[in-house]
């Protein structure tokens, strides 16, 4: 199991959890403009990492909130989870968040 | 800890019918010890229950006013809940709460006049959900069996509400106090889980009632 | 080549087996290739050997990071069938079944392809009806299918749950004849040893890690075992297809997902087909060896892990029960992952690339196996000739930006869905 | 009497052991009945009772016996209990003994004694590994060759009737995880437990013990067990402290979650009333504690496999363990010194130790010395090079060998002896290490593979870590515990280590081939010997993991565990590689097999997938529903009238019937499943507007409009109707499958991507049942049955929403149509769901009033051209569909920009349309391809498809279909043909508009 620390609810096992995928896709802000290669970006391209990969969760068995979650796609290790909007690379302070990660289970 | 018979008390007007009608046979059930059944199950109904939610600035509002018309302030750590019954007050998602009391006023209508005002959203939710309320020294068994959080009595205390996936199904868990929970699963599945919880509630022995 | 056969075992029974070659040589890497193929699983070892014995390019290296077959090839559920609705799938894959039927031959290797047939069960009407468009389609492009109804389902397959306590009742199910399952293992074997015959080099333990570009080709890979020359070069790596073109900068549409598969302790024959579950995610068949094998959907997250979960497990064995409940005391025996190139739209993509001299062979999703000898022999084809096969015209990398989806599934640009 | 008991087993010792000698148990192995005692494992009582042959190995059927005394027996499969109980591969090692035990034997025919398939032994130079490669390709087939393979593979036999035992499923966190209960586990668990963490203890036996359990061994000066049941009622006495025997923590998996069976009911003859046989455990830890073992490894010698042939450490757990004689004549054979322990164990036993047979050029000094003072022959430098025998051993050869391990140096002499126990050395359990990730290393010092640095939060101790001797196990289990629970923030008290009186070992020297011809045995299950290794080198399966596949070394029920290590440095040897390099083969779960049934625990049945139920459940139920499955929801799919059955006249006579009274006079229909989403907040009808591909800003409240949604692909995605029930406040409607799809969508929308706008949403679908009334007679029957709402076509026009009272209940009214007629959909609080129904029922009475299932519904959403599930496939643009004209092209939507890719423009895109049999009466089926002609050979081009059918339109008279055709409806009027070749069905139709039914609306409008 894939243990993923909601930020409202701690760990929990990602059997709780839909995948929504990428998190690093932009929707175009202003559709019309964007181009249609933009657009093709954003549906159809991904990054798709061996490593360290953001991408979206929902917490759907939960509170239903959707989590960015920065998680190895080598080592399925769970780094840091956030807010959707929050970008995890940036702040990424790996460790500190799995230490939380230890006690929210469940708080 | 809450009366149960009290909370059941509410009035119910005509035709409300719980999606256990029928379902519950009263009585002793699975295998039983000298100390009698692991693990009582009631239904709980006719209950009223609305969330309520809101947004950015509309959250102290919505506190507030909650606080006025309920006499009790939603708590803001999550998965936690509080009140004796009347209400009690869960917490369900970030800014969102469920109200829940004995069916007795129209509470709906009471959020609605007291929160829209301040741009919550007010939904009554009070027949899409059951209720069933476990108790006995065998409960945390059975919630182990269907559920994957940490039940262990120090772990998940009085006050501590979840909502996770028990036996395949959306459920909100209250714990009421060391062996007594609330369990809170949508009205259609009412009859598939609570043929869940009494299999898996047969080595312990259960009653029902 | 006429080197294995009954005779010839005899022949070395009696000698101890002491003069069987090599099935394939350990050559050292040469300076330069006419094509590199990069991965040494069946689609690459089968480009290899189409491309020397279909076109005549013998100057050949595949390029393997760890062991030939390791890959998906040597970790799938074998089921192979071609009863593919959209045109675009239909022809390529029935040119592969039609490979397959004669690929020990060819290959003078007992690939163990075994047409025991593939039954998909329905257990609604909407899903009896779902069938029967595929299946027509699929006679109509002159491919084998059966609309079977429950009495006829039950009748070859009494220990699926024909009782009042199946939660879905089997309704039916559509069912191709010449479908089947193969020897994974052995294909891989099988097409290394034909390639190597024909001169390819194949090699092992030499992973790609770059590239040298010049303009708009590539001139050479950069591999663990030194830099390596190429006129052309051919991605068959799978779910690794991500990772390696990140490498030149491509982004494709194709995400890694782990699949599980698991596999039985080993009993005496009793499921002599393919079948899969409508109402969940769940197929079995029957190795050889007498393991029940099974698998079911992917784990729903990106992945390159090549080992799954339990979840998925369990709900995979709890669908194989609601299926044939009486292999309840039956015991696991192992289970694993492989890594998918789970594409935008389900579908494979084979052809050219953005780049002048690179050819894409990917987004096979839960699927190749059955590709393997079509995908080769079609790929062959677009790398000798610069352009792809009428077969596998459709199913090109631009398909998207053109808005000509190949969604078996109607499941839309969700990977994890399909 | 009980002493009596002895002589029905005759190699049963007078005392010892862990057997209850008053609890005599009697069992049935191949038919015949014998006696063993609680305690005995089935190996344990076979022996006693003298049975020596109790298996066939897999390909050449050759004879063998007890091997082992744990979960590495590679021979003694059997077939347990009988019925739908009926288990086959079980471990004859790991079976408790209960009274009425029935085993079997397997892969032999007609008996054990007498196996035909023996024959193969002598084809065994043509069955050498990967033979099947290389022939059984021409005619008749590889079908043909297969049938007979596939008998002779496999091993035991499966069984078709249904398990009568139930499983279950827990879950649990803990602090500390210890997997293995010896001397190492319980250590740890002492250390971490007395620290107040929470420890979990795993045995996969039924009792702690380890080895202990086996060896005749001292702690603190007693006898060793004494001190494992003192500290088992130490760990009992902790409440922070479960221990748990008989299971077996068989994965160790992403996030420290280890999966675990408990086997609660197996050691008895049945689960008690109530009991499950089997518990699934996923354990979700803080640290884990890995005290696994080790496992002993054979010699690979010739006629290694014969029954009589044992290992060493097995030959003591039977003396010491179970007080059974595993034979009276023993020669032991090793390249470490357990051979000493050995020999004197089974001396002390009453056996006859012929010799101890040491492959190291001299024997350690001080064990070698302790059994030559007990009278014991000790030859060193030497080696069993065969054995003979026909069903069992009666003999072996042994020879000097050379220093290094290769050749024979000296004469051949032979000793008589029907025991041989070996030893080639340990190898730890690393399993659950490698399942967490970890590599392991190799570790000349023992000529095994020992744990890698961890990857999770794991560390191992004793035997499972490379530490063999019991007090540094026991040091070290106490260590690794306590650094456990100071790692989680606990701090331990320092435990108090027992004092050990095991003599100090020598090295053992590694010999992984023993010379001399013949076949030596790798894998004794599969039958993998080492030429087969050799071969696969000789042919390139160089990789070990080539190796595994083309030998299948290491792929039975035992997953190599006494064979992967010998197979492995046998190529390495061959290779000329050292065995490091070479590696092991890939440790996957289980590390022992478990039961599917297990692992499914409670969800099989009617518990696969939880059931959905409408308020009004019953209420159909007792009139005559036939319920259909759609998305968990049960929905009446007819309603039968007394005396129908579900065959299929009377089936389609019912649909005939609901739809005619409905269009005649007036039915309602259940359509509660119908997903529902209560949306609030100020930028709703923003909101909808880009969800959406119609405009919602104009929108007046009381009002409700039909919207179509695409995916971002541009692709339909979901189609219903919203209304403005409020300024702010809209309730949208979804198809059933789509509910909650589509509810997630909307969530994604408002969190990810426009976390600006201020808009709530909240499923509402389980809050409010929901009934559509339609037919001409619905206004009069929804008029009788409100409470004061002006239902006239003035004041509810179509498209009206109104909040009213039924039967004293707040409702809300909709004016919508799917069935084309004059229709209201009536949502009331899901409690109230049923008496609603029976209000509008009674009142409706009088007007004839039916109800009506999903079969007639979607007869009449066909009539009327409206599209469903069949159109909605995934694949159709909204132009396909011919609802392009709703697009607003005034604003952004979901899916716009995707949608104008040149293959959505593409002209020859099939497009819906209606279709008619040409005849007038044939029924054209859903899935039917369209071709321009009926007498093309395939490959044929396809225009187009069937999506829904109406077998018999009852309002039309004849049968009628919907069809994506390309041309669409510039092709009104054109016939095509309708093929369904699986029924060899071709049918002429007719292209038409789609709405067959009352095309300018009238009657919903009426
Ligand atoms: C559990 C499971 C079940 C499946 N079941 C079926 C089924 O029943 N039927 C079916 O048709 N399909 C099935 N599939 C899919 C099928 O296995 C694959 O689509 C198919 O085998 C792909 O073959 P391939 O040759 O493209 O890839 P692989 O066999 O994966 O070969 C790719 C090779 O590339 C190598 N490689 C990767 N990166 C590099 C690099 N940088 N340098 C050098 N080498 C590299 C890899 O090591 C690997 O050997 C299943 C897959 C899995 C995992
Ligand atoms: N003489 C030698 O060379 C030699 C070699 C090996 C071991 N030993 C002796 O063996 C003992 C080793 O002690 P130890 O505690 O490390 O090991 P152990 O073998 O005594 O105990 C391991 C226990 O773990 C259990 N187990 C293994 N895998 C399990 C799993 N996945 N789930 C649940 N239970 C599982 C086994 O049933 C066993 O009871 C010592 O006494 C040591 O001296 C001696
Ligand atoms: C069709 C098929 C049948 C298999 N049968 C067996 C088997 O009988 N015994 C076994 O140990 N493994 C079996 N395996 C699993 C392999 O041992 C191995 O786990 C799989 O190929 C993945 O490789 P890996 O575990 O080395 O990563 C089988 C695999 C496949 C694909
Ligand atoms: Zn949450």
């Amino acid at each position: 199991m894939i243990r993923i620390n909601c930020p409202y609810c701690g760990l929990r096992g990602h059997d709780e959890f839909s995948y929504i995928g990428d998190a690093t896709k932009q929707r175009p802000a202003s559709p019309a403009d964007a181009t249609a290669a933009e657009w093709h970006d954003f549906v159809y391209i991904r990054d798709n990492p061996r490593g360290p990969h953001q991408e979206i969760w929902q917490h759907i068995q939960g509170c239903r909130a959707f989590v960015r979650v920065l998680r190895n796609t080598l080592t399925h290790e769970v780094l840091a989870t956030g807010l959707p909007q929050d970008d995890l690379l940036a702040g990424a302070s790996g460790p500190a968040k799995t230490e939380e990660a230890k006690t929210g289970e469940a708080s | 800890m809450p009366d149960s018979s009290t909370e059941a008390a509410g009035v119910a007007p005509l035709g409300r019918q719980s999606a256990l009608s029928g379902m519950i046979r009263p009585g002793d059930h699975g295998a039983a010890d000298y100390r009698g059944p692991g693990v009582t199950i009631t239904e709980r109904h006719p209950l009223s229950m609305v969330q309520i939610e809101a947004r950015g600035p509309e959250v102290a509002v919505m506190l507030e006013a909650s606080n006025a018309v309920l006499g009790l302030r939603p708590p803001q750590a999550p998965n936690t809940s509080v009140g004796d019954g009347h209400p009690r007050i869960l917490w369900t998602g970030p800014n969102r709460w469920l109200v829940v009391e004995p069916e007795s006023r129209d509470l709906d209508t009471v959020l609605q006049d007291a929160l829209i005002p301040g741009g919550a959203a007010v939904v009554d939710l009070g027949h899409g959900r059951a209720s069933l309320r476990l108790s006995g020294r065998s409960v945390r068994q059975i919630l182990m069996k269907g559920a994957g959080l940490d039940w262990h009595v120090r772990a998940f205390t009085p006050g501590m509400c979840a909502q996770t996936t028990m036996f395949h199904l959306p459920a909100l868990i209250d714990c009421r106090d060391e062996s007594t929970f609330d369990i809170y699963v949508a009205r259609g599945f009412a009859v598939s889980f609570l043929e869940s919880v009494t299999q898996a509630a047969a080595e312990y022995g259960y009653r029902l009632g | 080549m006429a080197e294995y056969s009954a005779f010839n075992l005899l022949r070395n029974a009696i000698s101890g087996h002491k003069d069987w070659r090599r099935a394939w040589r350990d050559p050292e890497p040469k300076k330069q290739y006419d094509v590199i193929i990069v991965g040494a699983g069946g689609h690459g070892l089968a480009s290899a050997f189409y491309l020397a014995k279909n076109h005549g390019i013998r100057n050949i290296a595949v390029l393997e990071k760890g062991y030939l077959g390791g890959g998906n090839t040597g970790r799938n559920t074998t089921i192979v069938r071609s009863n593919y609705m959209l045109e675009e799938n239909a022809h390529f894959y029935e040119k592969s079944l039609q490979l397959w039927e004669q690929l020990s031959q060819e290959l003078n290797f007992n690939v163990m392809f075994s047409q025991r047939g593939v039954t998909n069960l329905a257990h609604s009407d909407n899903q009896m009806d779902a069938f029967a468009r595929r299946g027509n389609t699929m006679r109509m492009n002159g491919i084998d299918a059966e609309l079977l109804d429950r009495a006829q389902v039950r009748r070859e397959m009494p220990y699926l749950d024909f009782s009042d306590n199946a939660r879905f009742p089997i309704y039916g199910g559509l069912k191709q004849p010449r479908g089947g399952t193969a020897r994974h293992d052995a294909v891989a074997w099988g097409l290394a040893r034909g390639a190597d015959r024909l001169g390819v080099d194949i090699i092992q333990n030499c992973e790609v890690i770059g590239f040298k570009q010049k303009g708009n080709r590539i001139t050479a890979v950069e591999t663990s075992r030194g830099e390596i020359g190429c006129e052309r070069i051919g991605f068959a790596v799978a779910g690794h297809t991500g990772h390696l073109a990140a490498k030149l900068g491509m982004k494709l549409p194709i995400e890694s997902h782990v699949l599980q598969a698991f596999v039985s302790e080993p009993l005496k024959t009793l499921i002599d087909t393919v079948v899969t579950y409508g109402a969940g995610h769940f197929y079995v068949s029957q190795s050889d060896k007498g393991g029940l094998v099974f698998g079911g959907d992917i784990d729903m997250y990106n992945s390159y892990a090549q080992r799954g979960n339990t979840p998925m497990i369990e709900h995979v064995v709890s669908a194989g029960l609601a299926m044939i409940p009486s292999l309840s005391r039956l015991r696991i025996l192992r289970h694993w992952g492989g890594i998918m190139d789970m594409s935008m739209d389900g579908s494979p993509i084979i052809g050219k690339s953005p780049i002048d001299n690179l050819y894409l062979n990917c987004g096979w999703c839960y699927g190749g196996f059955k590709a393997t000898p079509g995908s080769g022999w079609v790929f062959a084809h677009t790398i000798a000739n610069d352009q792809p096969h009428a077969i596998n015209a459709g199913l090109t990398l631009d398909r998207f930006e053109r808005g000509r989806m190949v969604d078996e599934r109607g499941a839309g640009p969700y990977p994890n869905r399909h | 009497m009980i002493f009596n008991r002895r002589f029905d087993q005759p190699f049963r010792l007078a005392e010892g052991g862990e057997i209850d000698r008053l609890a005599p148990v009697s069992f049935r192995f191949d038919g015949k009945t014998y006696q063993g005692y609680l305690g005995d494992t089935l190996a344990s009582a076979l022996l006693a009772n003298g049975v020596r042959l109790v298996g066939r190995s897999f390909k050449y059927h050759r004879p063998r016996g007890i091997y082992s005394a744990g979960p590495e027996e590679p021979n003694a499969l059997v077939e347990l209990r009988t019925g739908g109980r009926h288990e086959p591969n079980t471990r004859a090692t790991m079976i408790e003994l209960f009274a009425g035990l029935d085993a079997r034997s397997q892969n032999r025919w007609p008996n054990l004694l007498l196996d035909v398939m023996q024959l193969n032994a002598l084809l065994s130079p043509v069955f050498v590994a990967g033979f099947y490669y290389k022939t059984f390709m021409g005619m008749p087939g590889w079908r043909f060759y297969e049938h007979f393979i596939r008998k002779a593979a496999g091993m035991g036999s499966g069984t078709t009737l249904s398990d009568p035992d139930s499983y279950d499923k827990m879950h649990t966190h803990c602090d500390v995880l210890v997997i293995g209960g010896g001397p190492a586990g319980i250590a740890a668990a002492l250390a971490a437990g007395r620290s107040g963490a929470r420890v979990m203890l795993l045995e996969e036996s039924d009792a702690l013990g380890g080895r202990l359990r086996s060896e005749r061994r001292n702690l603190n000066g007693e006898p060793a067990m004494r001190w494992v049941r003192g500290a088992a009622a130490a760990l009992e006495a902790l409440d922070t402290v479960t221990v748990m025997t008989r299971t077996t923590g068989f994965g160790y998996y992403d996030g420290n979650v280890i999966a675990a069976v408990e086997r609660i009911s197996d050691h008895l003859a049945t689960p008690p009333e109530h009991a499950v046989r089997q518990r699934l455990w996923h354990i979700r830890a803080g640290r884990v504690v890995i005290a696994a073992g080790a496992t002993e490894r054979p010699l690979v010698f010739t006629g290694n496999d014969r029954p009589g042939v044992m290992l060493a450490s097995a030959a003591r757990t039977y003396v010491n363990r179970f007080a059974v004689q595993p034979g009276k004549a023993a020669v032991v054979f090793a390249n470490n010194d357990d051979c000493y322990q050995t020999a004197l164990d089974l001396h002390r036993a009453g056996i006859e130790v012929q010799a101890v047979v040491d492959s190291r050029p001299d024997g350690h000094g001080a064990a070698k010395q302790q059994a030559e003072t007990a009278g014991i022959e000790c030859v060193t430098g030497a080696a069993v090079i065969a054995s003979h025998g026909y069903l069992g051993l009666n003999s072996v050869d042994i020879a000097p060998i050379s220093a290094d391990g290769l050749t024979v140096t000296g004469p051949v002499w032979q000793l008589s002896c029907d025991l041989l126990a070996i030893s080639g050395g340990w190898s730890p359990n690393v399993h659950l290490h490698s399942h967490a990730g970890g590599r392991p290393v190799y570790d000349p010092g023992i000529a095994a593979f020992i744990p890698g640095p961890s990857r999770q939060a794991e560390r191992s101790a004793g035997a499972g870590a490379g530490t063999l001797g019991l007090a540094d196990c026991l040091r070290q289990g106490a260590e690794v515990g306590a650094e456990a629970a100071t790692l989680l923030g606990f701090t331990p008290p320092a435990i108090e280590i027992p004092t050990s009186d095991e003599p100090a070992t020598g090295p053992l020297k590694a010999l992984w081939r023993v010379p001399g011809p013949g076949k030596k045995y790798v894998d004794l299950q599969d039958d993998v010997t080492s030429s087969d290794v050799e071969l696969a080198h000789r042919e390139g399966y160089i990789s070990v993991e080539h190796l595994k596949r083309y030998t299948t070394l290491g792929m039975g029920t035992d997953q190599g565990k006494t064979s992967n290590m010998n197979g492995h440095a046998i190529m390495a040897e061959e290779r000329g590689d050292s065995i490091e390099d070479v590696g092991t083969t890939m440790f996957r779960p289980p590390y022992n097999p478990i039961s599917l049934g297990a692992i499914a625990g409670r969800d099989i049945g009617m518990h696969f997938s939880p059931t959905r139920r409408s308020a009004m459940h019953d209420w159909h139920a007792e009139n005559g529903a036939v319920f259909v499955e759609a998305g968990q929801w049960m929905r009446p799919q007819i309603y039968r009238r007394d005396g129908e059955s579900d065959v299929k006249a009377d089936m389609d006579r019912a649909i005939s019937r609901e739809v005619t009274e409905t269009r005649g006079g007036v039915g309602m229909v259940d359509v509660s499943t119908l997903g529902k989403i209560d949306i609030q907040g100020p930028d709703s009808a923003e909101f909808l507007n880009r969800l959406y591909i119609n405009g919602w800003k104009t929108l007046p409240v009381g009002r409700a409009r039909y919207g179509l949604m695409l995916r971002e692909d541009g692709i339909v995605f979901d189609d219903g109707t919203t209304s403005r029930v409020g300024e702010n406040r809209y309730f949208m409607t979804t198809t059933t499958a789509n509910a909650g799809p589509v509810m997630s969508h909307m969530e994604e929308y408002l969190q990810v991507h426009w976390p600006e706008l201020n808009v709530k949403v909240v499923s509402v679908t389980e809050q409010w049942a929901a009934m559509a009334l339609a037919g001409p007679k619905s206004r009069d029957v929804l008029a009788a049955a409100v409470e004061g709402l002006d239902v006239s076509n003035e004041a509810l026009p179509f498209m009206g929403v109104r909040e009213t009272r039924i039967a004293g209940v707040k409702a809300r009214v909709f004016r919508i149509s799917f069935s084309g007629e004059l229709a209201y959909e009536i949502n009331v609080p899901a409690d109230h769901g049923r008496a609603v129904w029976e209000r509008v029922m009674a009142v409706g009475a009088e007007h004839g009033i039916i109800p009506y299932g999903t079969e007639a519904m979607a007869i009449m959403r066909i009539e009327k051209g409206h599209v469903a599930g069949g159109e909605l496939d995934g694949r159709t643009t909204a132009d396909d569909l011919g609802l392009g004209r709703m697009s607003s092209s005034k604003k952004e939507y979901i899916g716009r920009r995707m949608a104008d890719r040149e293959g959505f423009l593409d002209p020859a895109r099939p497009k819906f349309v209606g279709l008619v049999p040409v005849d007038g009466k044939s029924r054209a089926r859903v899935g039917s391809v369209l071709v321009a002609d009926n007498t093309m050979q395939p490959p044929v081009p396809m225009l187009g498809h069937i999506s829904s059918s109406a077998y018999l339109s009852p309002t039309l008279g004849h049968p009628i279909s919907l069809g994506l055709v390309e041309g669409g409806m510039s092709r009104v009027g054109e016939t095509v043909w309708a093929m369904f070749p699986l029924r060899d069905e071709a049918i002429e139709v007719r292209i038409v508009d789609p709405v067959f039914y009352d095309k300018d609306g009238e009657r919903l409008h009426a």
